[in-house]
């Protein structure tokens, strides 16, 4: 900030605000509290004439730091968007206004309420600064697509289309994956009747002619270091030879593994030759390449053909998968479709529980299925028995029978196994409990395919079945490692189409990466953010808790153990600032002042005042919005709470707390998100961290001898549009009984 | 509306449901110009309406919030409420729309303060309830209604409750006098995100939805959780307002029929898990849930949702497809008759509620559609060369659910970007 | 059973081995739908005499596919059928269901193994004879067939049962006496029982190769 | 209007002495009121109904249906196909289509029909009765011929399954058709609301061979009827009617009720409604007597 800061501070009286308050009173408090250099009031400060007035103070006047004192941060933010200065807002109407009842008797404490926010915001625009990119970041178009199964491959043309470069690494000596094993898949268009050829042949075609695209085969990547905009990746060859290469942004389409077959010996697997996996079926079509299918033992056309479906799926039972893999019915359909296509007598059953082909096209297919002759039956196969032709014993569940079928050929619709990723130490613990409950255990990878240089290990965190999808249902490609996108089979468990549809999704992902971190802008959620913590080095202690805790892996440690941020990893959730014991991490726009300095802002009346103050730090995606959305129904709550939005409870220093509870604060709530295994975290954990951190904060209260309940953390989802304002009246009501905080100076 | 830049590099999505938001968002975030258009008077679509979110049980209204923010943060998107495209001209790299803007009455002059809607009196059709309850003449669509901008009826212009709305606002933001809008826009690629429709349950006569008033459909259901829904998130009946803690959930209702919707939309039997679930978090253990189904298609890692579910012993599971309802006149219970296919049962089965999990019906009509498209049997766009520049996002490419809509809707936004990529190119 | 058809039943038997789906789709009126089913049982519940059914008709449908032959050939359910056609117009794969019953009876018949007190089959039969005879259906002579098709003692007992409402009709003259004597008939019988006679060659030389 | 002309299939049961005779009678005379003249299809033959198909083949069956459409086609040419009777209606229909969707069956239908020198065009339009009272005629027009308003009678319209299922009536649904109340409006009596058992089956051909069971279905029929206050039944089929009206002493017995409803058709409302005697609207062919009919009709 070379030029010397000038606060503006411009007073809305609309909505309310100038009938309910004494504007003149607040704009005393902002010029003599809130030191604002500038101070302007106005009837309706969002409309032209309004925004105009404050930017004429910015263009003529020097104003650089803006507090608008109107309505919630979360409204009319298209009017209040300035250009080179920092916003503050205070909220005067849904904060205050809209949750006090407009009687006389409650005047003056609302009054109090809507002084106190503007000398926060005052004191918080204090310590904000405008953000500016670290120029740590440059732009990189390239794109490293790990995997060159239909989902690298897709992503590679796709994004090349869109004129970024890519490189796919491929581990075996050919492109095509999975999918190329294939004899034909499932049908991708209208009317869905008949198998498709795999399509892998036009695909490569299409790599290969594309100058855009290099593809590394028989090679691995021993070490991924950097981060999005600046990835430096090892790509090495079987041979041993190594080159290092940058890229902007990653797409991991690493497949899955199929499931082994060996662990259902119910099933005669590997005892009875002419029991075969659906890919082993797929080999056999691809010899008949047309003609009629022969079986393995004995090579005889078959004549008689059982698909078991959800073979070791969808059951806890030890060394099954617990999820369905989606695919299986849709597949097994095609499979004997290669029979009856072939020869319309061969008698193909389906044995089934629940046949799973959603979607326009699923259905069809299973009609054609159908139509074609295939006998679908609803029932559990115990046992395959060998012999000279395996024989099905199952449980017809609709005849209510149990009964045998000899073929001479069994297909067991094995799943997929996720094989990429590392389980984070929550997922450990987690998975770890999953499984002692359902009494197996879970796969996890031990092969990397990035082998990423991170402090927080190797791979893109796992989420459930081992899959590295993204845990949230509106975020499809929101990974825990930024830039890095899975895509196909390696993020859930799904059919060639639906990989290739969702590597081009990724691949969408990626080419935001590198845009956006070449800019140093924060990626998902808080977009286009510029900002990024800085440390003092010098105060640091080496503790390693920002390292450890970052749920983005975005921090690293040099040798002597100290922080090195990598700004384009991280998300600038704070997290690492509310870790920090000795507070040397901070944001241009967001630090341990913003926030610290709002509190003590506050004005806390003597204990004798009967007047006390409650302290809410909101999560700024849920709590706070769900405190916006009572006062829009003008649900009421107490008079004593201030409420300071915090970008997520992670980011919360225990300082804070201390602080406040020094200067006199009675009460203090934490309103974070639900954690757990569904946790809604947007930064993962942050409820829970703050869980464990106020854990701590007891001995602090002790220490002063204070009451627990003086401090507590809520878990709030944006929904709780009732429960805020109850919760804060509670706790008011809990002050009332416990008395006040001594500690008022 | 004379002030909207839209270039043939510029990308024009139709839907500002969950699909069109997370498209245009994508293609804005790397710096192309979008212009949004959407029905109705707020962004967000069916997501909007629901509680929850399967397999999760997380509230739509917590990524509402992230995407709304960073709708309004991006300069590069412009958003048309109450605009619907009535004709598409040209080809990819060049279109031209024609876009119907309808009169809002309220201009962008409007805070949200909710002066006009405490003086009128008359009461519409609340549709973001299903019409299951009214809202006032001037209105907030709902609580994260974005923009956060009032809403009148068309039902007031030339009423007095509209002059008294009016009068009451200290901002000017009402303006009677609007009137409806034709605007041309160009375009290089188009994102059709207009996503989907709860199939018309009175068709499924046998379960007598337009007869019996306590057989209701799944979106319905879903409206009945909201605290803010038509029962203020009270789990009761219409009949008669009692709590309904022995639900029936019908599933495949339309859907998988050629009578009605030949496919399957997906969404139902995770929809029904889910809403299982509510009845539980109402009523706990005296909640008494059957699901009448063909087959549960939980797919992937929905399935171990369903399995939780199925370890809930207030939770059956009759593998049937209900063949009537019929009303027990003495209490009002919907009776199902049918048969219980896994050995032969017979039922005659009375419960409180019948949930009609209601098939998704796509809102492509293959008819009216402004340009040569190809479409499927089952109306839905398919991804096809012929196409052009003109590209289907989440419901309107298939029946998905929430996640696999953002996530088709993710890739289409790419498909838009190489086409004004191509065009900016040649532009030089 | 007749020779014939029991000849015709074992050469089906041999004919098809273990694939009753396709014996009856080769065989049956309509026999070609059933492997669209998708076993949902909308017609199972939508049967106004489904409760006397043994199997109804997704379950039949399933044993054809499972190749039970006698089980289903023999059983009394399709005769149950009273042509009511609910399962028909909510079957959501559109399978003609009720013409399936109908066929499935007939078959049963025509090989002589379907189950012989019946009484449905056994009106069923008289019906086609009294049809066939005359070319119109003569009420009456239906009507005393009916009584009396379980032996005289039993004919009796039921006529007499019946007896209040024979009069009723008689005297609301919508019974007539006349047609113990001649009664209704078409004029052409001779080219109407040709065509029968014809129909049922061609009929016989599709299903069983013979005629 | 200029007179209506049709092919008409009366039916077995409407033959005289039949079953139904006294429908046919009701017909006749309101079809004079409405100027529709009514041509016998020259020596139709049974259409085997539903139940024919114990004896009679699917191709056998077939040709008594096509013999007739081929009758019509030679004698009423250019003329729709009108039947009164629900499973004649049904099963000509049903032929027609099955002819259409079956080449094969097509062609050995005329095979066996030149055996009696006729030929299949199986171009006629194929309705019943009341299709064409709607369509052609339509509720206005039939309103307007009423001379005696059925006032102060509350009916039940009983549908049936075959007049409703699988082909119905044009624009009704299966499940809770209209129209039939219509005409009970339309005649100036008062339909029941939402009478449950509309719909429902009254055991058709199985009243004969499966009375029990046959008679517990009906006995749902006549209650519901009486539960909506119905003072009567009106149907437009010839086995609903048989079956809902003549067993109901037998159903008295075996289940202690005490019905007593009477059951007439469509045609018999509209003739009386339409000032007809009661020997014209076929009232003396009731075996319950609908006594607030033949008042009307004496009046």
């Amino acid at each position: 900030m070379a030029d010397e800061m000038k606060i503006g501070a411009y007073i809305c009286k609309g909505c309310g605000i100038g009938e309910r308050l004494d504007a003149g009173q607040l704009e005393m408090t902002a010029t003599r509290d809130g030191k604002a250099k500038v101070c302007q009031q106005h009837d309706f400060l969002c409309s032209e004439a309004g925004v105009k007035m404050i930017q004429d103070d910015i263009d003529n006047e020097g104003v650089n730091h803006v507090v608008i004192a109107a309505c919630s941060r979360r409204a009319k933010t298209e009017a209040f968007n300035f250009e080179n200065v920092t916003l503050s807002r205070a909220n005067l109407r849904e904060g205050v206004i809209w949750v006090r009842p407009d009687t006389d008797d409650q005047q003056e404490t609302t009054q109090e309420m809507a002084d106190d926010y503007i000398r926060m915001a005052c004191a918080e625009s204090k310590f904000m600064h405008i953000p500016a990119s670290s120029g740590q970041q440059s732009v990189n178009k390239n794109i490293l697509i790990a995997g060159g199964g239909v989902s690298g491959m897709t992503a590679a043309i796709e994004a090349s289309k869109a004129g970024y470069p890519c490189t796919i690494v491929e581990k075996t000596a050919a492109l095509g994956g999975a999918t190329a094993q294939l004899y034909k898949k499932i049908p991708t268009k209208a009317p869905y009747t008949d198998p498709e050829d795999n399509g892998v042949a036009e695909l490569i075609a299409a790599v290969e002619a594309d100058s855009n695209i290099t593809v590394c085969l028989n090679s691995t990547l021993t070490k991924t270091a950097g981060a999005p905009g600046r990835f430096e990746a090892d790509i090495s060859t079987e041979s041993g030879s190594t080159e290092t290469k940058p890229f902007g942004a990653i797409v991991q389409a690493s497949g899955f593994t199929p499931y082994d077959a060996n662990q259902l010996p119910e099933f005669s697997y590997g005892k009875n030759k002419d029991v075969v996996t659906q890919a082993e079926l797929e080999a056999l079509a691809i010899t008949a390449n047309g003609g009629a299918i022969k079986r393995p033992s004995d090579g005889k056309e078959v004549q008689s053909v059982l698909f078991i479906q959800c073979a070791g799926q969808r059951s806890k039972k030890e060394g099954h998968l617990e999820h369905c893999s989606g695919y299986c019915c849709n597949a097994s359909i095609k499979q004997a479709m290669y029979f009856k296509d072939q020869n319309a007598d061969v008698d193909t059953t389906v044995l089934y529980t629940d046949l799973r082909t959603p979607g326009a096209g699923g259905e069809n297919f299973y009609r054609s299925g159908q139509n074609k002759g295939i006998t679908f039956r609803k029932g559990v196969a115990s046992e395959v028995a060998d012999g000279a032709n395996p024989t099905v014993k199952f449980k017809d569940l609709i005849l209510d029978e149990d009964l045998e079928q000899e073929v001479d050929l069994v297909v067991l619709a094995t799943g997929m196994v996720a094989n990429a990723g590392e389980p984070t130490r929550e997922q450990i613990t987690i998975s770890e409990n999953e499984a002692k409950e359902a009494g197996n255990e879970y796969k996890v990878s031990v092969e990397s395919i990035l082998n990423l240089d991170y402090r927080q290990g190797k791979d893109v965190p796992h989420m459930g079945n081992g899959f590295a999808d993204s845990h949230f249902i509106c975020f499809p490609y929101e990974t825990q490692r930024t830039g890095i996108y899975t895509a196909g089979p390696t993020r859930r468990p799904m059919d060639s189409q639906q990989a290739m549809d969702d590597a081009m999704g990724a691949a969408m992902k990626a080419i935001a990466a590198t845009e956006n971190s070449g800019l140093g802008k924060a990626a998902h959620p808080r977009v286009a953010d510029l900002s990024f913590p800085s440390v003092r080095l010098e105060g640091c202690t080496q503790c390693k808790r920002c390292t450890v805790e970052c749920p983005f892996g975005a921090i690293d440690e040099d040798e002597r153990g100290f922080p090195q941020f990598n700004e384009s990893r991280c998300r600038r959730c704070g997290t690492c600032m509310g870790a920090c014991p000795v507070r040397v991490i901070s944001f241009e726009n967001y630090s341990i002042d913003t926030v610290g300095q709002q509190l003590k802002a506050v004005d806390i009346p003597d204990e004798f005042d009967e007047k006390p103050r409650m302290l809410v730090l909101a999560c700024e995606n849920d709590a706070y919005p769900a405190l916006d959305m009572a006062a829009q129904n003008k649900l009421e709550y107490s008079a004593f709470v201030r409420v300071i939005p915090v970008r997520c409870l992670g980011s919360v220093s225990l300082s804070w707390i201390t602080d406040s509870l020094n200067s006199g604060y009675d009460g203090i709530m934490l309103m974070g998100c639900p954690s757990g295994d569904d946790y809604q975290c947007h930064f993962v954990k942050g409820s829970l961290m703050a869980q464990e951190r106020m854990s701590k904060v007891g001995d602090t209260l002790e220490s002063l001898s204070l009451e627990k309940e003086r401090v507590q953390t809520f878990e709030i989802s944006i929904t709780d549009i009732h429960k805020v304002p109850k919760i804060i009246n509670d706790m008011a009501d809990t002050i009332e009984q416990i008395g006040m905080s001594p500690f008022k100076f | 509306m004379s002030d909207i830049v839209a270039t043939n590099q510029t990308i024009l999505v139709v839907g500002g449901g969950i699909s069109g938001m997370t498209a245009a968002l994508e293609a804005a975030e790397v710096g192309k110009q979008v212009i949004v258009i959407e029905k109705t008077p707020s962004v967000g679509g069916r997501v909007t309406k629901l509680y929850k979110y399967f397999p999760k049980l997380c509230f739509p209204t917590c990524g509402l919030e992230i995407n709304q923010r960073r709708m309004a943060a991006n300069k590069n998107i412009t958003v048309l409420t109450m605009a619907e495209v009535t004709d598409l001209q040209g080809e990819a790299g060049n279109y031209t729309a024609t876009i119907k803007v309808s009169p809002r009455y309220v201009n962008a002059n409007c805070t949200a303060c909710g002066a006009c809607a405490d003086v009128v009196e008359a009461e519409f059709d609340d549709e973001h309830n299903y019409n299951m309850n009214k809202h006032k003449g001037a209105y907030l669509p709902h609580n994260m209604a974005m923009p956060k901008r009032y809403v009148l009826e068309p039902g007031m212009i030339g009423t007095d409750d509209a002059q008294k709305a009016k009068d009451a606002c200290k901002v000017d933001a009402i303006d009677l006098d609007m009137q409806e809008e034709t605007i041309e826009l160009k375009a290089g690629a188009v994102i059709w995100a207009t996503g989907w429709r709860p199939y018309d349950a009175a068709k499924i006569q046998p379960y007598g939805y337009d007869r019996i008033d306590n057989v209701i459909t799944s979106v319905e259901f879903e409206r009945l959780m909201d605290p803010f829904g038509p029962t203020g998130g009270k789990l009761v009946r219409p009949s008669d307002g009692k709590e309904a803690k022995n639900v029936a959930f019908i599933q495949c209702a339309g859907s998988r029929d050629i009578n009605h919707l030949k496919h399957c939309s997906r969404i139902c039997c995770m929809a029904s898990l889910k809403q299982s679930t509510y009845v539980s978090e109402k009523f706990g253990d005296d909640a008494n849930v059957s699901i009448y189904y063909i087959d549960i298609r939980a797919i992937d890692r929905f399935d171990n949702f369903y399995q939780k579910v199925q370890d809930d012993k207030n939770v059956t599971f009759i593998k049937s497809k209900v063949a009537n309802i019929v009303e027990n006149k003495e209490n009002g219970n919907p009776v199902l008759n049918g048969v219980d296919t896994e050995g032969y049962e017979r039922y005659a089965n009375e419960h409180d509620l019948v949930v009609l999990a209601i098939g998704m019906e796509p809102s492509v009509d293959k008819d009216t559609f402004p340009i040569e498209i190809k479409v499927n049997d089952e109306g839905f766009i398919e991804q096809d060369e012929a196409n052009g520049g003109v590209f289907a996002a989440g419901c309107s490419s298939d029946a998905l659910d929430v996640n696999r809509a953002v996530q088709n809707a993710t890739a289409s936004a790419l498909r838009a970007i190489q086409v004004v990529n191509r065009v900016a190119q040649a532009e030089g | 059973m007749s020779d014939l058809s029991s000849k015709l039943n074992t050469g089906m038997v041999e004919k098809y081995r273990n694939n009753f789906l396709k014996e009856v789709e080769a065989n049956v009126e309509e026999g070609d739908w059933v492997k669209m089913c998708m076993q949902c049982g909308v017609c199972s519940g939508s049967c106004p005499l489904g409760a006397h059914w043994d199997h109804p008709p997704q379950e039949l449908f399933m044993m054809i596919r499972a190749g039970k032959r006698d089980e289903v050939l023999q059983s009394t359910s399709m005769w149950m059928c009273t042509s009511c056609y609910n399962c028909i117009v909510r079957c959501p794969r559109e399978l003609p269901i009720t013409h399936i019953m109908h066929g499935l009876a007939h078959y049963a018949t025509r090989l002589g193994i379907e189950p012989k007190g019946q009484p449905t089959r056994q009106f069923a039969q008289l019906f086609w004879d009294n049809l066939a005879k005359h070319g119109r259906v003569n009420e009456l002579w239906l009507g005393v067939n009916l009584y009396f098709m379980n032996g005289i003692v039993e004919g009796i007992k039921v006529a007499l049962g019946m007896a209040g409402i024979g009069l009723g009709m008689l005297k609301s003259g919508r019974l007539s006496l006349k047609e113990l004597i001649g009664g209704h008939t078409v004029k052409d019988k001779k080219g109407f029982h040709a065509m029968i006679k014809k129909a049922q060659e061609l009929e016989a030389a599709r299903v069983d190769g013979s005629n | 209007m200029a007179t209506k002309e049709y092919s008409f299939y009366p039916g077995c049961s409407s033959q005289e002495g039949a079953s139904s005779s006294n429908y046919l009678k009701s017909v006749q005379s309101m079809c004079d009121v409405l100027d529709i003249k009514l041509n016998v299809i020259p020596d139709w033959n049974c259409c085997s109904a539903s139940i024919g198909y114990c004896g009679g083949g699917e191709l056998p069956r077939l040709a008594l249906s096509a013999r007739n459409i081929a009758l019509s086609e030679q004698h009423n040419a250019g003329q729709d196909i009108v039947a009164t009777c629900a499973a004649c209606w049904l099963a000509t229909k049903e032929t027609q289509e099955r002819l259409d969707d079956d080449a094969g069956l097509m062609e050995e239908t005329n095979v066996a029909l030149a055996e009696a020198g006729l030929k299949l065009e199986n171009k006629s339009k194929i309705r019943h009765m009341v299709e064409v009272l709607i369509e052609d005629i339509g509720f206005e027009e039939m309103g307007k011929h009423v001379t005696k308003p059925l006032d102060g009678i509350k009916i039940a319209g009983y549908v049936g399954c075959q007049t409703n299922r699988p082909f119905g009536i044009e624009g009704e649904s299966f499940e809770n058709p209209k129209y039939l109340d219509k005409f009970i409006e339309t005649m100036g009596a008062e339909p029941v609301e939402n009478y449950d058992k509309k719909v429902s089956c009254c055991g058709g051909a199985l009243a004969f061979s499966e009375p029990e069971k046959s008679q517990a279905l009906i006995k749902d029929i006549i209650e519901a009827a009486y539960d909506g206050g119905a003072d009567m039944i009106v149907t437009p089929c010839p086995v609903c009617q048989m079956n809902v009206e003549v067993y109901q002493d037998k159903i008295n017995a075996k289940y202690g009720t005490k019905f007593n409803i009477p059951v007439t058709y469509y045609s018999t409302l509209m003739s009386v409604a339409y000032g007809k005697n009661g020997k014209e609207s076929g009232l003396n062919g009731q075996i319950i007597k609908a006594k607030q009919l033949e008042a009307i009709a004496s009046k």
